[in-house]
């Protein structure tokens, strides 16, 4: 027995990582000084003419893109580290847009008139669902929780029948698609094709000026670095593992204990409403919330900008969606009548050699060194099994 | 009113100077080109009142139908071909170059055809007086009582007679005499057909004695009870129809995506290539075949829409998907570029507009089961099609050493080469068979929808529904997740709507979903955990 | 700088680029043509393309992109309404210029904006006349048949308002609509044919693009003749018929301000100009059979005035140039010299029915005297009456 | 003959065999030990082909087979019961055997005898492999290698989860294959006494290579069991 | 209960109290079983000598039936060996005792007063039934440190996973188990990369800190050596008495060494019960199962 005890002295037991490292912490705190302090200086300070100005035009361009980011993150956490494939994230998306595009259009009408669309259907009065778009709180609320309550409701039942894979990734499908047919017809009660836009005021600032085009990018930039955060805390607690063991074999979760269900419910929401969140940011930026951000379409490309940023690893699908989005606003002007192509071939290319993604890139690379090395000298003693 | 007034005047006019019952010069004129419409209709009708000496007054009817006839100086002229002719005398004459062209609007082409009909029921020919009598029946007009009345009397066909005493009760509708009125509503009650329920109700609206609206009424209801049952038939047989495009739009998928585990997001730019392949097929009939030739086009285009498909097929495979097994959801990634790639292709090839795809002829009409049941050809053809495709592709699959070794791979890869089956081999043939039939799906489909690079689109996600609401892997699944959703998306839309109809089946999906989590025909037991 | 950037802003790819790309190849033809006869202020017009890719947010984007980065004098653009939505508020922030050549709902004037396609009066509703005229067939119902997207609906509800206040009954009008890319007509044809029997019935269509194959497929297969049940479509033109066989369809209305087959010497030469181009191009599906519609004319009519505001105005600069579009005219292909109102920024034009013949092609069998004055604000929707005739904010230039 | 000359291979950066050589004759069972992990699998593995190899030679009928995909290899008449079973789980029993035929002519009818070897594969005819017990999946693991009569036979632990009397069956029906002279037998085991028993010759590997070699009778007496062990 | 099972409990029970005098954890201790008691929710009762006992259980797949009457019952501490033919139900019977099939009849208590059957698998694993596969199954793209630490026993909720941070205690457990199962030098190692003997250890390794009451082991040496079997072997003898284990193998001389009471079940129903000794000199055992 004694003997027993030494040898426990010299195992090394690995440590917990830390939340973010040295270096992590290093880069984190320059994103948030690039984010809230410096673009927002090279935007409003240095003058139009100087090489160094940030035009408004890319302040809104990478205000999208961040939140297009935080969705990338939402699914990476629902698909790549518990191994459900949403093909309905739109949905939640457009669930915080429409929330947030509510209030939008409450301002721009005015405190006791109503949204013109309304008007036009001949509604003397707001609907119920309309009831608490009155109120800024309320709405920042609502962001979340609408995305949070609908995606629980859906996942608790799917999660509970135990549908899993593309059982679950189809059905996630047609939901969007409900909804979006549902959110096309006027009588729902949201503008139907045409959604939300004209909005004016944000707690009664212009929407319109650089200073709250500047400000909502600098919120962008903190949800996302928030959301990266709160998920990298996450995906680091024994929670974190226990998803990755969901996804790896679930039942053998559930021989350890672990009812799986509380599990995929609770990431689900989360999920849910971080998609929630950045649609609500994104919303004001772009000046329109409509069904088509609910379209099947849209919630694939989703998961593709996680994909092509690598799946499970959080960095890789912020990469991804800035990737993906970068390349398709500069090839849609670029490259108008080609730009599919290449977008294709980039999703092709991007499957067959590198799968684990664009993250993932260099990683690979060494790799590949690795095995050359090695193999070009085979004779050269190795650490073996151990290894 | 006034403008009314003048064309009775003016085809009054014309009548009294027809001293010799033949189509004149001028008469020609004024039935195709009038002050305005309602004169040029006046004079249609006085034409057909009188018996057609030689069958001309038919033949320009026939060209003003066929918009064949111009004018210029006062005159009528029938182009033939080549050649132009004289109506009124029949012989050969030369176009004026600043002849214009005559346009016939729905209207004008209405009178135009009850004045052939008015013609034919004097015509020897048996078919051609029922083909009139049953017009002039849905078409009544006061005007032509007395030429009903005479043919009536001399009529020897039953069903001709039949007909127009039909068509008599139906001018009667309109008579001042309420008991005429009466009994025309009373013969009409035994005609249980759509036109007799046109005809009641346009008399109800108009119609003021209480006694003949009550029996409008009856005989409306008693009609309605009558055709309510091809209503129903109707409603499941465009249940079957739609059941049948989803199941061949969802067959190739469950080969590719159900047997192979390939989630082909491509599927859909596979059906579109088949649709295009047909539309190239046609293309070359028209240019290069007679005209006689045209209606089989289909026979050629169904093998290579499947042979077009199934190569493109093999190439992706080749190319790009056989570096993804095992690692299904990269195939969602990879064929999804891949389909972007398709559809920018065929614009770039075609253009982003629709191209044109016609049905052969024997595919146009149908077959006439109940008044108002009429199963249109190409959806008759569709289904069929779908069956044999479905048996040919079950058969495949359960009872060919393929199908085995698709099978076997696909659980399997490493295992099955093994035990010596060329994985490489099986899956490329597996995944063009696949592709093929996605081909096959176009070729259908071109004969019932657009064909444009988003066709790939609209049936990418019905066919996944299909695929996974029947069981992944699950053929028999399949059809009834098919048919099933063909049937329900019908009845739902009979009383919700389209939109809300269509909401509702993704919602019931959602929901059935969640009793059986695998589909209809769920795998059980521990070979499903595998 | 020695040219003049040109902003095109229509979809070349996703679901709307059926509609749209031969937009864009309008516009460079039209820039081609006024290059080649010198330009605008001495200066070559230079066309700077983008794709929207149907997708609205991204409309938005460029649109913005155009403006701010690229600083085009000018943008034509947009189909669909949301889309133009979405563009709208980036024109006007921006004080951009928008060509907006597609039919549309009213209900919007925007200082921004020209409007060079129908308003509802301009389209619908002569239409509809049309129909309750002996010669459209007397038509007693309606069935009114769209998309469920803002367009059909509004024009719907526009629609029901007009036909009440000829005395039509709401029992004889059936309105239905359809989800995006429905392609299964049967039901809702079946049920026009039950419906049809309730007395003399036409049936306006507002379905969208795509949808519009299959629907006219369903029709040819229930043997509903035109002369019985005419059907009037406001989105369906010469592009739309290039994929229906249309024997069947002989007789089916459209109504535009413009058609192909209007005979005039400026039409022989636009259709003439636009064969040329494609072929000289490679356009593919117009090199083989070029077609001009509605949309196209709009756009010919919008760049070429456009043109002529600004050499009014001997300035690109926005504000100058909407001013000098004010009155301007234009002799257009369909045969009149359409007028640009001198307030409320849209077209003035001629409206033409037409019917459906073998060929694809339509017979003009009704159309008005001349070029008739747009009403964005429809009388048919309350309130409007209330609304001013021009839009905002421009007095201040 | 399969000979295997020098093999090395590596998964990834690390090298799991070094330099391996064994040779397992026509006729003859050759045996091959080692406690778990030393890369027993993986030697058979790369003799299938499933596994690539780094260098060396395997030579089958003295052509070496290195480089062919593991179905030339099947179709070259080797046989592998792989570790772990690899039932196709969703096929029927019978289907698993026909799969086993795949490079015969189509006709090839399933051999009678496999059933009398294993009896409850005709009672499961119909029934999914994977629905098998684990004991009737190899069963079923080895008839499929058995059914195209090939002419090496390769074994990865064939005894796991088998109850004793099937044990005892299997390894007769070994001992008779072999003993017809026209198949060879590599047989990867740690049931000791069972490997003993049948063996011709022996192999044990450790650490990925192999530290000794011989003719089975010589086991004993060279204290192989507790080579093993240790 | 059939009174035979009632018959041969008590005596289990008092032959348990006689081997563990001090380990009468129940207040009711030496009660008899008819006397009211508070039941607590979740807690095993074994006052009746049983922590586990099966009754009259029927499964059929398709017609076939795989579990026919099957009755069984294992004391506390108790060291149950099954073993028999292939396909005689052993794995199934695993699988309703621990949720993961239902079946069509009869019932399943563990201790006496949790019916297994109203509970899904984690509520099982939970309430101290853990189980090792036929087929080793672990968490392949974890760690095996990580694959450890998810077994643990803790608490299982989201909220505690959340907050966890391994305690000292914790630690050295996982350390000790690591050694046992003779995996330490690959605390590291994705356990994907492990072999098929190094899996199986594992599985053991994630059984031993999940501590569960029951251990249910299918065939756990199979593809192991025989060190390492009677590694194997001593290490459930050390558990013996403070777990109950139920070990399915077909490994005799495994189940020679570690057997007190040997069960043979044949489809799916109990065919013979004694010492090894006793089983096997059955003929029908013989016959059916060791073969001659
Ligand atoms: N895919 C893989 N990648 C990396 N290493 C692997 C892989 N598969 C196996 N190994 C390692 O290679 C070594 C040899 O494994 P192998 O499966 O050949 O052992 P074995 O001798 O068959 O053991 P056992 O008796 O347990 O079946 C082991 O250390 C194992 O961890
Ligand atoms: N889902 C199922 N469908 C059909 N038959 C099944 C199913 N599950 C088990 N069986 C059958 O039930 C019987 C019992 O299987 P089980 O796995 O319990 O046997 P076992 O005693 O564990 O055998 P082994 O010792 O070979 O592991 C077998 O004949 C098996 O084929
Ligand atoms: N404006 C239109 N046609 O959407
Ligand atoms: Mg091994
Ligand atoms: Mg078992």
């Amino acid at each position: 027995m004694p003997m027993k005890t030494d040898l426990q002295t010299s195992l090394q037991l690995p440590k917990p990582e830390p939340l973010l490292g040295t270096r992590g912490w290093a880069l984190f705190l320059a994103a948030l000084i690039a984010v809230c302090a410096v673009a927002p200086a090279l935007n409003l300070l240095v003058p139009e003419g100087s090489a160094l100005h940030l035009s408004d035009y890319l302040v809104g361009l990478l205000g999208k893109f961040m939140c297009y980011a935080i969705v990338a993150l939402a699914i990476d956490l629902i698909w790549g580290y518990t191994g459900i494939l949403s093909l309905g994230h739109g949905l939640f998306f457009a669930l915080g847009g429409y929330v947030m595009g509510m209030y939008l259009m409450r301002e721009a009408a005015g405190p006791d008139a109503l949204p013109a669309f309304m008007g036009f259907l001949d509604w003397k009065e707001l609907p119920w669902h309309w009831a608490l778009s009155g109120s800024f709180v309320a709405t920042a609320l609502l962001v979340l929780l609408v995305p949070g309550v609908i995606g629980g409701v859906f996942g608790y039942f799917a999660f509970r029948s135990r549908i899993k894979g593309v059982y679950f990734s189809i059905i996630t499908q047609a939901l969007t698609y409900a909804a979006m047919l549902l959110f096309f017809r006027n009588e729902t009660g949201f503008g139907g094709n045409n959604g939300f836009t004209g909005f004016k005021t944000l707690l009664g600032y212009s929407l319109n000026t650089q200073a709250m085009h500047v400000l909502l990018f600098a919120l962008s930039g903190l949800a996302l670095l928030g959301c990266f955060l709160f998920s990298r805390w996450l995906i680091r607690s024994k929670y974190g593992r226990v998803l990755q063991a969901v996804r790896d074999a679930e039942s053998r979760t559930m021989f350890c204990g672990y009812n799986p269900l509380p599990y995929k419910l609770s990431i689900w929401i989360i999920s849910a409403m971080m998609c929630g969140l950045a649609g609500a940011l994104y919303v004001p930026q772009v000046g329109i919330i409509n069904p088509s951000e609910m379209s099947v379409g849209n919630s694939i490309e989703m998961a593709v900008w996680t994909a092509v940023g690598g799946r499970a690893s959080l960095v890789g699908p912020i990469i991804g969606a800035f990737a993906v989005n970068g390349g398709k606003s500069w090839l849609t002007v670029a490259a108008p009548e080609y730009w599919l192509y290449v977008l294709g071939a980039l999703f092709i290319v991007v499957t067959l050699l590198m799968p684990g993604g664009l993250i993932r890139l260099p990683s690979q690379i060494r790799e590949w060194q690795d095995k050359r090395r090695a193999l070009a000298q085979p004779s050269a003693p190795q650490q073996g099994v151990q290894a | 009113m006034k403008i009314l007034h003048k064309a009775m005047a003016a085809a009054l006019g014309l009548l009294l100077s027809l001293s010799c019952h033949a189509l004149t010069a001028e008469q020609a004129f004024a039935m195709a080109a009038a002050e305005d419409n309602d004169a040029r209709a006046a004079a249609i009708n006085a034409a057909a009142l009188e018996p057609d000496e030689g069958g001309r007054l038919a033949a320009y009817l026939q060209a003003l139908a066929d918009d064949a006839v111009r004018t210029a100086g006062g005159k009528a002229y029938v182009i033939q071909g080549e050649r132009t002719i004289d109506p009124a005398t029949g012989t050969a004459a030369t176009l004026p170059a600043d002849a214009e062209e005559i346009v016939n609007n729905n209207y004008l082409r209405g009178v135009i055809e009850s004045a052939q009909a008015a013609l034919a029921l004097t015509s020897p020919d048996v078919q051609a007086r029922r083909a009139a009598a049953k017009k002039l029946a849905e078409e009544p007009d006061a005007a032509r009582l007395p030429l009903i009345d005479k043919v009536l009397a001399g009529e020897p066909d039953a069903q001709v007679k039949a007909m127009l005493e039909r068509a008599k009760a139906a001018s009667l509708l309109g008579s001042e005499n309420t008991a005429e009125r009466l009994q025309a509503v009373q013969q009409l009650a035994q005609i249980h057909t759509p036109e007799t329920q046109l005809l009641l109700n346009q008399r109800l609206a108009d119609e003021s004695d209480p006694a003949v609206q009550k029996a409008i009424r009856s005989a409306l209801s008693s009609i309605a009870e009558s055709l309510a049952w091809g209503e129903r038939l109707g409603a499941i047989f465009s249940g079957l129809s739609l059941g049948s495009v989803l199941l061949l739009a969802a067959l190739g998928l469950a080969i590719t995506y159900g047997l192979m585990g390939v989630i082909n997001m491509a599927h859909g730019e596979l059906i579109m290539i088949g649709a295009y392949a047909t539309y190239l097929v046609q293309v070359l009939f028209q240019r290069w075949l007679p005209d006689s030739a045209f209606g089989w086009y289909l026979v050629v285009a169904v093998p290579v829409a499947f042979t077009v498909a199934a190569l493109v097929g093999a190439v992706l495979e080749r190319g790009v998907i056989r570096f993804l097994y095992g690692r299904p959801l990269e195939t969602l990634l990879a064929t999804f570029g891949i389909s972007l790639v398709l559809q920018q292709a065929v614009r770039s090839l075609f253009g982003a507009q629709n191209v044109g795809v016609e049905n052969p002829a024997w595919m146009s009409g149908g077959v006439s089961l109940l008044p108002n049941l009429t199963l249109p050809f190409n959806r008759i053809a569709i289904i069929v099609f779908a069956f044999a495709v479905l048996g040919a592709v079950a058969f495949m699959i359960a009872r060919t050493r393929l199908g085995l070794f698709v099978r076997g791979v696909t659980q399997n890869r490493a295992m099955a080469s093994c035990v010596g089956v060329n994985t490489a081999r099986t899956d490329t043939y597996a995944f063009a068979l696949g592709s093929g039939i996605a081909g096959l799906a176009g070729c259908a489909l071109s004969q019932i929808g657009n064909v444009g690079p988003d066709l790939g689109q609209n049936y990418i996600v019905d066919s996944f529904l299909v695929v996974v609401l029947g069981g992944v892997g699950q053929l028999a699944g399949t059809v009834y997740a098919a048919l099933g959703l063909g049937v329900l998306s019908k009845l739902l839309e009979g009383w919700a709507g389209a939109v809300l109809a269509k909401i509702a089946v993704l919602l019931f999906i959602v929901v059935f979903i969640q009793k059986r989590p695998q589909g209809i025909f769920a795998l059980k037991g521990r070979s499903a955990e595998a | 700088q020695d040219t003049i950037k040109v902003g095109v802003l229509h979809s070349l790819s996703g679901t709307m680029a059926i509609s749209e790309t031969v937009l864009k190849d309008t516009v460079l033809m039209a820039i081609d043509d006024i290059n080649a006869k010198g330009g605008v202020l001495g200066k070559k017009l230079e066309p700077v393309v983008v794709d929207p890719a149907s997708n609205w947010p991204l409309f938005a984007e460029k649109a913005k992109q155009l403006i701010t980065q690229d600083k085009v004098a000018v943008v034509f653009g947009c189909w669909t309404s949301v889309s133009r939505k979405s563009v709208l508020p980036v024109f006007e922030q921006n004080n951009g210029l928008l060509f907006y050549p597609v039919q549309y709902e009213g209900e919007e004037l925007s200082k921004n904006v020209f409007y060079t396609g129908a308003a509802p009066n301009q389209q619908a509703i002569p239409a509809v006349e049309y129909l309750m005229s002996k010669e459209g067939g007397g038509a007693k119902r309606f069935v009114l048949l769209g998309t469920d997207y803002v367009y059909p609906r509004t024009t719907n509800k526009i629609l029901r308002a007009f036909l009440k206040s000829k005395g039509v009954k709401d029992s004889d009008i059936m309105e239905t609509y359809t989800p995006f890319g429905h392609s299964d007509y049967q039901t809702i044809v079946a049920d026009v044919k039950k419906f049809s029997t309730g007395g003399k019935t036409a049936v306006i269509s507002t379905i969208n693009g795509d949808s519009n194959v299959p629907f006219y497929k369903e029709l040819g297969n229930a043997g509903l003749k035109a002369k019985d049940v005419p059907v009037v479509a406001f989105s369906v033109g010469e592009e739309e018929l290039r994929g229906v066989d249309t024997k069947p369809l002989v007789g089916h209305l459209a109504a535009w301000n413009y058609f192909m087959s209007v005979k005039n010497p400026t039409n022989t030469a636009f259709i003439k100009q636009w064969s040329d181009y494609a072929k000289a191009k490679n356009i593919a599906g117009h090199k083989d059979k070029p077609l001009t519609n509605d949309p196209m004319e709009a756009t010919w009519i919008g760049i070429h005035m456009w043109k002529q505001a600004v050499e009014k105005a001997k300035s690109t600069d926005t504000d100058k140039v909407i001013a000098a579009m004010a009155g301007q005219t234009f002799a257009a292909p369909d045969g009149f010299t359409v007028k640009m109102d001198e307030k409320n920024h849209h077209l003035h034009k001629p409206v033409m029915v037409g019917e459906i013949k073998a060929d694809g092609q339509f017979n003009v069998v009704w159309k008005t005297k001349g070029p008739i004055k747009a009403q964005p604000w429809s009388p048919y929707i309350d309130g409007n009456d209330k609304k001013k005739d021009e839009p905002d904010g421009k007095s201040s230039s | 003959m399969l000979e295997v000359h020098n093999l090395h291979q590596y998964y990834g950066g690390s090298h799991i065999l070094r330099n391996v050589s064994v040779k397992a004759e026509i006729g003859k069972i050759t045996v091959l030990l080692g406690r778990n992990g030393v890369g027993k699998t993986t030697l058979l593995k790369s003799l299938m082909g499933l596994v690539p190899i780094k260098s060396g030679r395997i030579e089958w009928q003295g052509h070496d087979i290195a480089r062919k995909t593991p179905y030339e290899r099947a179709r070259s008449g080797i046989g592998y019961v792989p570790q772990g079973r690899e039932i196709f789980s969703r096929l029927s029993v019978e289907d698993n055997l026909r799969m086993g035929l795949s490079y015969c002519p189509a006709r090839t009818r399933i051999p009678g005898e496999l059933y009398e070897l294993f009896p409850v594969l005709k009672q499961m005819l119909h029934r999914r492999g994977g629905d098998l017990s684990g004991g009737q999946q190899q069963q079923l693991a080895i008839a499929r290698a058995l059914a195209p009569r090939p002419q090496i036979l390769i074994l990865d632990e064939p005894t796991e989860g088998i109850q004793p009397s099937i044990i005892k069956d299997i390894g007769r029906v070994i001992r008779m294959l072999a003993d017809r002279g026209d198949m060879a037998i590599l047989l990867c085991e740690q049931y000791y006494d069972f490997a003993e028993e049948l063996a011709d010759y022996y192999v044990v590997m450790e650490r990925g290579e192999v530290i000794a070699a011989g003719p089975g009778n010589e086991m004993q007496q060279k204290g192989i069991r507790k080579l093993v062990a240790i | 209960m059939t009174p035979d099972l009632m018959q041969s409990g008590s005596e289990r029970l008092q032959q348990y109290r006689r081997e563990h005098p001090s380990e009468g954890h129940t207040e009711s201790g030496g009660r008899s079983a008819s006397m009211a008691r508070p039941v607590v929710a979740g807690e095993v009762d074994t006052t009746h000598g049983r922590i586990l006992y099966l009754e009259d259980v029927h499964v059929s797949f398709d017609g076939f039936k795989a579990i026919n009457g099957l009755n069984l019952d294992i004391a506390p501490g108790e060291l149950r060996c099954i073993i028999g033919p292939n396909g005689a139900g052993k794995t199934t019977m695993m699988d309703i005792i621990t949720g993961k099939t239902r079946p069509d009849r009869g019932s399943v208590f563990f201790g006496s007063t949790i019916d297994l059957l109203r509970y899904n698998e984690p509520e099982i694993a939970a309430m101290g039934i853990g189980r090792k596969f036929q087929k080793p199954t672990v968490f392949e793209q974890l760690s095996v440190f990580e694959n450890l630490e998810l077994a643990l026993k803790t608490h299982k909720g989201v909220a505690a996973s959340m907050r966890f941070a391994l305690k000292g205690a914790q630690k050295d457990r996982i350390a000790e188990v690591l050694h046992t199962i003779h995996l330490a030098s690959s605390v590291n190692r994705q356990a994907g990369l492990l072999s098929h003997g190094q899996k199986q250890w594992l599985e053991i390794g994630m059984l031993l800190v999940q501590e569960p009451q029951l251990l249910l082991l299918d065939e756990p040496v199979a593809g192991m050596t025989d060190e390492e079997t009677a590694r194997t072997a001593e290490l459930f003898l050390t558990l013996k008495g403070k777990h109950s284990l139920m070990v399915v193998e077909h490994d005799m001389g495994f189940i020679g060494t570690i057997s007190e009471k040997v069960t043979v079940l044949c489809d799916g129903t109990v065919l013979a019960e004694g010492t090894l000794a006793q089983v096997q000199a059955d003929e029908r055992v013989i016959e059916v199962y060791l073969g001659r």
